[in-house]
């Protein structure tokens, strides 16, 4: 068997490119910030209904107090606190410094579970309940969805965290890390037009 | 990136292709069907899926003009007839024509045609493909069930509202539109990632295929008009099953503010429908033409402003709620100007055939048709636009007419287009040019004699979802000449059928690239072996295959061993880095039947919220979990990206 | 491919065979309803209308409404609630000039064919007679809509909220009542109210 | 029968015509200027489409490059293409000012419709139900209000005030020969204008799905001259008058002892439900159960007895009364003239 050489001819060689990238270099960095925009169209509209439905009545909120501000500004306080662990995992994953990551990760769990067990509080302080009228439909699901961003992001991060004390650890992990601290970003960017419009609107409308 | 001169001898080759399959190949048998995740295969169930929902929600179409063809006729009961167009409308929308023009054709088609051998994200894609194939089941089952939705695709409050529509039927069309929009958006992401990060060398953005285009700025259209009706719905499921207010007016709902949302939605969804027919028909009618398309750049802008333009126009389906005039006009002259783009587009494909050297074969065939119906759904458009000639046909006939040429010229006829295009190219062999051609002319007199005649219905006051009419109104002919006109399409259907059956059982052989198209696609073997690319291919112009240099360059350098594609940048395209594709699994799968699960049981009980999720994240975190020896193969290979 | 088919058309006729009670939409009454008014009932006039003529059968009484799983039916009923001012004493089950009918208290008994009495011949202390005024049909799915009050039925043909002011959970919320045996004198403590 | 009774109607309406129902077919103002716009955008866009067709089919049977292989892909003429583009962009702006000059058309033809108005304008409140129509005539005194169902009347030649409402779900009204649609939502009350300049009869029907009988949610208006529409007016105000016949008079005791008594009003008796239309004048009226059946005893019967045949799903129960009973009803509800 002859092996017939094929003419010579021009090739890339990639053999030597990175295969560990952050940021926008990555193709995991895309797909959460597709998942970012969707989400914020949501919000976007669920802002949209609310202040439609605002002009629909005289009385905003109908009949009854605006809800408590302790819980929710106590939340705000803690989630825009997070964003010091927060930028910590991000900048210490990019290094790979495993150590500093590990404290960050175990950091934002704790503040996670926190501001769940806050916003247990949160939605009883909201003073009316969903099916009581537009208005409480309005701000309950408004809570709500940020309250299901908020569980979906701790559980993301609590396996993460799990996985960075087995013997997983590599390059794509730390990926991982930068792109959940980027989502959580996200949370904590969406939620301070949930709380603008869940606790402050209804004392200027 | 430098490139060098290296011999490949054939030897090398036949060995890089055995280990390359080995490598790529999906796993065997009907257990391993689960957990294929390569777009070519997820591609296809894409595309015979959504087929079938395609021939399904004929059927019921059939069935509608049956019973129409005589006034006060008893065949079917006004029950039975309002479940009918209901699932008719929503399955051909959600079940039929987003999933082939956008999930299908770009699921299988764009990591081809930008030379990637895998699409972003295949687990995901996996994923999507699941959750829609549940969606559709739910809604043709309920349907079986005596439990088909009633309130029309669009399912307006109050009549689809808790007071005005008991039992489950309306929960299950709420929950349908969660399956297929999640789908829908989930493929958005993978589309869009791979247009951006997984392009052929040299393949900058303006070198861009026009098919590639019109379908990336379409996923980005689902991404933000999808989460509309996504919200409406689950908005709407709220309010019937824990009792919330949005819609309830003695609580301060608003029944209008569903109209705004779902349309909101709604309208977008007809160009997302519609945006990648023009894609494929470029591409066609470039082949076909022997040519380029003329005016690349005037093309690319006219997908993208009718992309954008199409967001501002939803009020034109609420002239008639009276709402203030001002705001209407607003509305009515941004209908007017989406007009223009596709004016733009239409008049650069016809240069295009005018400067062209034509071959008649039956994907030209189905683009020229597209040219004549969608010109007359158009025309009729702008008709629409206006607020006063809305306010007489609206809701009538006449809406049906236009939208049925709209539809089926901008989604069908591209449809078929793309499939007698690039048949030869998914199975490997090409179809009957003569059963091909009855095909066309049967469907085409068919459809325009069901659908002109609607027209004429609608000016004389036949009003859309009636299930009869008077004998007195004297609709009654031109209703039976419509009927005679779906029996047309039927056959013309049918013989597609035979037609790819004869294929698929011993057509031609087609060879790698039997039209001489220019897409990357047409470079590979045809079908595209698991891996796609032998070497996957750079490009040298918007043309690939046609303006390829002689020793065009193509890639080297992977670790054959795990499945590594090589991303490039967002716009330049210049190699950036080698990203690892994951392999089969069955988890895609499993998270599907997971959520499945979830969705159906809150229709019963919010709980199913509550315990659902626990499956949902098991399986989600079994999907992500790494396998040990991959991770440890990664380890002894890694090369950080320096830090700037 | 053709096993494929096999498979799905038989499917389809399965789902076919047990298509849904609840979801019927059905426009004429099942002729044995009558019956079920007349089993072991006192008076055999009490059927309302002429609708309800049937010989008379010492039929066991049936602990389940004929229209208890029947979406559509009941939702008929809470419109004939609304419509027949039901709500004028009976509030939206609340009670007020009348007794609530959201609570385990029945003071004439739960299950539906008393129900049925009690709307058809009317009970002491204020309850008109409606005989005559709606069709045994409409009355059963009156009969249904009040037994769903107290979350007597099932939830999934419990109707949900309605257009209307909030006083009340809606139906498909309300947590089943098992209802308190009579006890006597209950009628008494009636008067009283 | 159907077409019989649709005959016997043409008789009851002796002089004034039905007119077949069309968009194209105007009797109203609304409807005329908004044909007149109908008909010179059909010839403008009809000739577009000629145009386009033709340039396509020239390009078709224009070149050919053989049809037996593919022929290599043709070196592009650029200078001709850049050409081709200036006469596109010519094209484009003319589509532009051709729009411009459409919506400046469309814009007056509304602005017509919404600027009409008088002093004391014929006001009508059209409530939707399902599925039939409520028809309430305003007057000062609430004495005065006229209330029927399905049949409207209007004067010719005046403008008339529609204040549009709903009982229930969605629905629109509509009348193609006199104007556009607007669609009745709750808890809205809109108000449109409309003219009618024919006499005769026009047949209307709700054109928003509502349900199970949308196909069978008709009206007729009856257009007639100020003085008819005034004596028609003065009638309906009346209450309904005794029975004289003692067949009538045992029907209204039926009517009063049977769920029929539970739903309807005819005033000047016990029966005062707004359930479902008022039958005070209802022998007065060409159609019964929303402009679906003539209204000939035959149809009575029918309608009465078993409904359900006839609108399935309608919310009117089907009631078997023995034929004597039945009879009677029909001979009462035919004396309520």
């Amino acid at each position: 068997m002859g092996t017939r050489e094929l003419t010579p001819r021009a090739v890339i060689d990639v053999s030597r490119l990175p295969n560990v990238v952050f940021a926008h270099h990555s193709l995991l960095w895309w797909g959460t910030m597709g998942l970012a925009l969707i989400e914020g169209m949501f919000l976007a509209i669920l802002i949209g209904a609310y202040f439609f439905l605002r002009t629909r009545v005289v009385e905003w909120p109908p009949g009854i107090l605006p809800p408590h501000l302790l819980w929710g500004t106590l939340n705000t306080v803690l989630i825009l606190v997070s964003l010091v662990p927060n930028a910590l995992v991000k900048k210490s994953a990019r290094k790979g410094d495993l150590r500093k990551v590990r404290i960050g990760l175990l950091i934002m769990c704790a503040i996670g579970l926190v501001a769940l067990l806050i916003r247990a509080f949160e939605f009883p302080s909201l003073g009316v309940r969903w099916d009581a009228n537009a208005y409480g439909t309005a701000v309950w699901v408004l809570l709500g969805f940020h309250t299901t961003h908020l569980i979906t992001d701790c559980i993301d991060t609590i396996v993460l965290t799990v996985l960075m004390f087995t013997d997983k650890v590599e390059g794509k992990r730390y990926m991982d890390c930068y792109e959940n601290a980027d989502y959580w970003y996200f949370v904590i960017l969406i939620w301070i037009p949930v709380f603008l419009v869940t606790y402050i609107a209804p004392r200027l409308l | 990136m430098s490139t060098i001169d290296r011999t490949i001898n054939e030897q090398e080759a036949g060995e890089l292709k055995t280990k390359l399959h080995d490598l790529w190949r999906e796993p065997p048998g009907f257990i391993g069907w689960f957990a294929h995740v390569h777009h070519t295969s997820i591609g296809k169930r894409f595309f015979v899926t959504a087929f079938i929902f395609f021939l399904l929600a004929g059927i019921l179409a059939a069935l509608m003009r049956l019973q129409l063809s005589r006034s006060e006729s008893h065949l079917i009961s006004p029950d039975l007839y309002d479940q009918i167009f209901t699932t008719h409308g929503t399955a051909m929308m959600f079940l039929f024509a987003v999933p082939m023009m956008f999930k299908a054709f770009s699921t299988y088609l764009v990591p081809l045609s930008v030379g990637a051998r895998n699409i972003a994200f295949p687990r995901l894609n996996a994923f999507s493909y699941y959750i829609y194939l549940f969606g559709g089941i739910l809604l043709f089952g309920a349907l079986l069930l005596n439990t088909g939705p009633d309130t029309g695709w669009f399912s307006y409050v109050p009549l689809s509202g808790p007071q005005f529509s008991p039992g489950k039927r309306v929960d299950i069309w709420a929950q349908m539109i969660t399956f297929t929009e999640l789908s829908a958006l989930g493929v958005a992401i993978e589309v869009i990632t791979t247009v951006f990060k997984l392009r052929a060398p040299g393949m900058s953005l303006n070198r861009l295929p026009l098919f590639v285009w019109s379908e990336l700025v379409v996923a980005f259209m689902v991404m933000f008009a999808m989460p509309a009706v996504m919200l409406s719905s689950t908005l709407l499921i709220l309010d019937r099953l824990i009792g919330t207010h949005f819609f309830n007016p003695a609580e301060g709902g608003d029944p209008l503010l569903y109209q705004h949302v779902f349309w909101f939605f709604g309208h977008p969804d007809v160009y997302i429908i519609f945006l990648p027919g023009t894609g494929i028909i470029s591409a066609v009618l470039a082949a076909f033409s022997r040519r380029r398309v003329i005016g690349y750049m005037a093309v690319v802008l006219s997908v993208v402003s009718t992309g954008f333009l199409s967001f501002g126009v939803w009020v034109h389906h609420m002239f008639a709620t009276g709402l203030p005039a001002l705001g209407m006009s607003f509305f009515s002259a941004a209908t007017l100007m989406v007009v223009v783009p596709t004016a733009i587009q239409f008049f650069l494909w016809i240069a295009t055939l005018w400067t062209g050297k034509l071959v008649i074969r039956t994907p030209m065939l189905w683009a020229l048709g597209f040219l004549f119906v969608f010109l007359i759904g158009g025309l009729t458009g702008v008709m629409l636009a206006s607020i006063p000639l809305d306010l007489q046909v609206h809701d009538t006939y006449f809406v049906v007419a236009h939208f049925h040429y709209v539809l089926i010229g901008g989604a069908v006829f591209p449809m078929f287009a793309g499939l007698y295009f690039w048949w030869p190219k998914i199975t490997g062999r090409m179809l009957s040019e003569t059963i091909g051609k009855w095909h066309f002319w049967l469907f085409f007199f068919g459809f325009n004699l069901t659908f002109f005649p609607m027209h004429m219905l609608g000016l004389r006051g036949m009003t859309r979802r009636v299930y009869t009419y008077p004998p007195e109104s004297g609709w009654q002919y031109l209703n039976q000449l419509a009927g005679f006109g779906a029996v047309l399409m039927v056959f013309g259907i049918l013989a597609f059928l035979v037609n790819a059956w004869r294929s698929w059982k011993g057509g031609a052989p087609a060879g790698d690239n039997p039209w001489g198209a220019s897409g990357l696609e047409w470079g590979t073997s045809s079908p595209p072996p698991p891996y796609n690319f032998l070497f996957p291919p750079t490009v040298n112009g918007r043309e690939a295959l046609w303006d390829a240099a002689p020793d065009q360059p193509v890639v080297t350098g992977f670790h054959n061993d795990s499945r590594e594609v090589l991303a490039t940048k967002a716009i330049d395209a210049d190699p950036e880095h080698i990203s690892e594709m994951p392999g089969p699994s069955y988890w895609p799968f499993l998270a599907a039947v997971a959520v499945g699960g979830l969705l159906i049981g809150s229709m019963f009980t919010p709980w199913a919220v509550v315990w659902g999720a626990i499956p949902v994240t098991a399986a989600l975190v079994g999907w992500f979990w790494p396998n040990k020896n991959e991770v440890e193969r990664r380890r002894s290979r890694e090369i950080w990206e320096p830090e700037n | 491919m053709t096993k494929a088919i096999q498979l799905g058309s038989l499917c389809a006729l399965l789902l076919i065979s047990l298509s849904c009670e609840r979801e019927k939409r059905q426009v004429y009454q099942n002729p044995e309803l009558n019956e079920l008014a007349m089993g072991g009932a006192q008076n055999p006039d009490i059927a309302p209308g002429p609708a309800a003529r049937p010989p008379v059968s010492q039929k066991p009484l049936n602990p389940v409404g004929p229209y208890d799983e029947r979406a559509f039916e009941i939702a008929r009923g809470q419109e004939l609630y609304i419509n027949m001012n039901c709500l004028g004493c009976h509030a939206m089950g609340g009670g007020g000039m009348g007794p609530p009918l959201m609570d385990d208290e029945w003071l004439y008994g739960s299950d539906p064919k008393n129900i049925y009495i009690s709307i058809v011949e009317g009970r002491a202390n204020g309850m008109p007679s409606y005989r005559g005024k709606m069709t045994g049909r409409q009355v059963w799915q009156l009969v249904s809509y009040v037994r769903s009050m107290s979350g007597q039925l099932r939830k999934d043909v419990s109707p949900g909220r309605t257009d209307s002011m909030q006083v009340k959970k809606p139906e498909l919320a309300k947590e089943k009542e098992t209802p308190i045996p009579q006890r006597p004198g209950a009628e008494q403590k009636e008067q009283q109210r | 029968m159907r077409r019989i009774g649709y005959g016997l109607l043409l008789l009851l309406l002796a002089g004034c015509g039905t007119h077949q129902q069309s968009v194209t077919n105007s009797a109203g103002t609304q409807a005329a200027r908004i044909e007149i716009l109908w008909w010179w955008m059909l010839g403008i866009l009809t000739t577009i489409f000629v145009i386009v067709v033709g340039f396509v089919l020239g390009a078709v049977s224009r070149r050919r490059g053989g049809s037996e292989q593919m022929p290599e892909a043709q070196v592009i003429d650029s200078a001709r293409d850049r050409r081709l583009s200036r006469v596109i962009l010519v094209l484009v702006i003319m589509v532009i000012l051709f729009e411009f000059g459409f919506l400046v058309a469309s814009a007056i033809v509304t602005k017509y419709e919404r600027g009409m108005s008088s002093k004391n304008p014929v006001e009508i409140q059209v409530i939707g139900h399902r599925w039939w129509w409520e028809f309430r005539y305003a007057s000062s005194q609430p004495s005065e209000v006229v209330v029927t169902a399905n049949e409207l009347h209007l004067p010719t030649g005046v403008p008339i005030l529609i204040k549009a409402s709903s009982a229930d779900v969605i629905h629109s009204f509509w009348v193609p020969n006199i104007a556009g649609k607007r669609d009745l939502i709750r808890p809205y009350q809109t108000s449109m204008w409309l003219q009618v300049d024919e006499e005769g009869v026009f047949r209307g029907q709700c054109a928003e799905f509502c349900g199970h009988q949308h196909a069978h949610m008709a009206f007729y208006v009856v257009a007639e001259p100020m003085n008819r529409f005034q004596a028609w007016l003065q009638a309906q105000k009346a209450p309904a008058k005794e029975p004289l016949e003692h067949k009538a008079r045992q029907g209204r005791d039926v009517f009063m002892k049977s769920p029929c008594v539970t739903c309807h009003t005819i005033r000047g008796t016990d029966a005062g439900s707004r359930v479902g239309p008022d039958l005070t004048h209802v022998a007065s009226r060409s159609f019964i159960a929303a402009g679906t059946l003539p209204n000939t005893r035959s149809n009575l019967m029918q309608w009465i007895r078993d409904s359900q045949s006839v609108k399935p799903g309608n919310l009117m129960p089907s009631m078997d009364l023995e034929t004597s009973e039945l009879e009677s009803l029909v001979a009462y509800m035919q004396s309520l003239k």
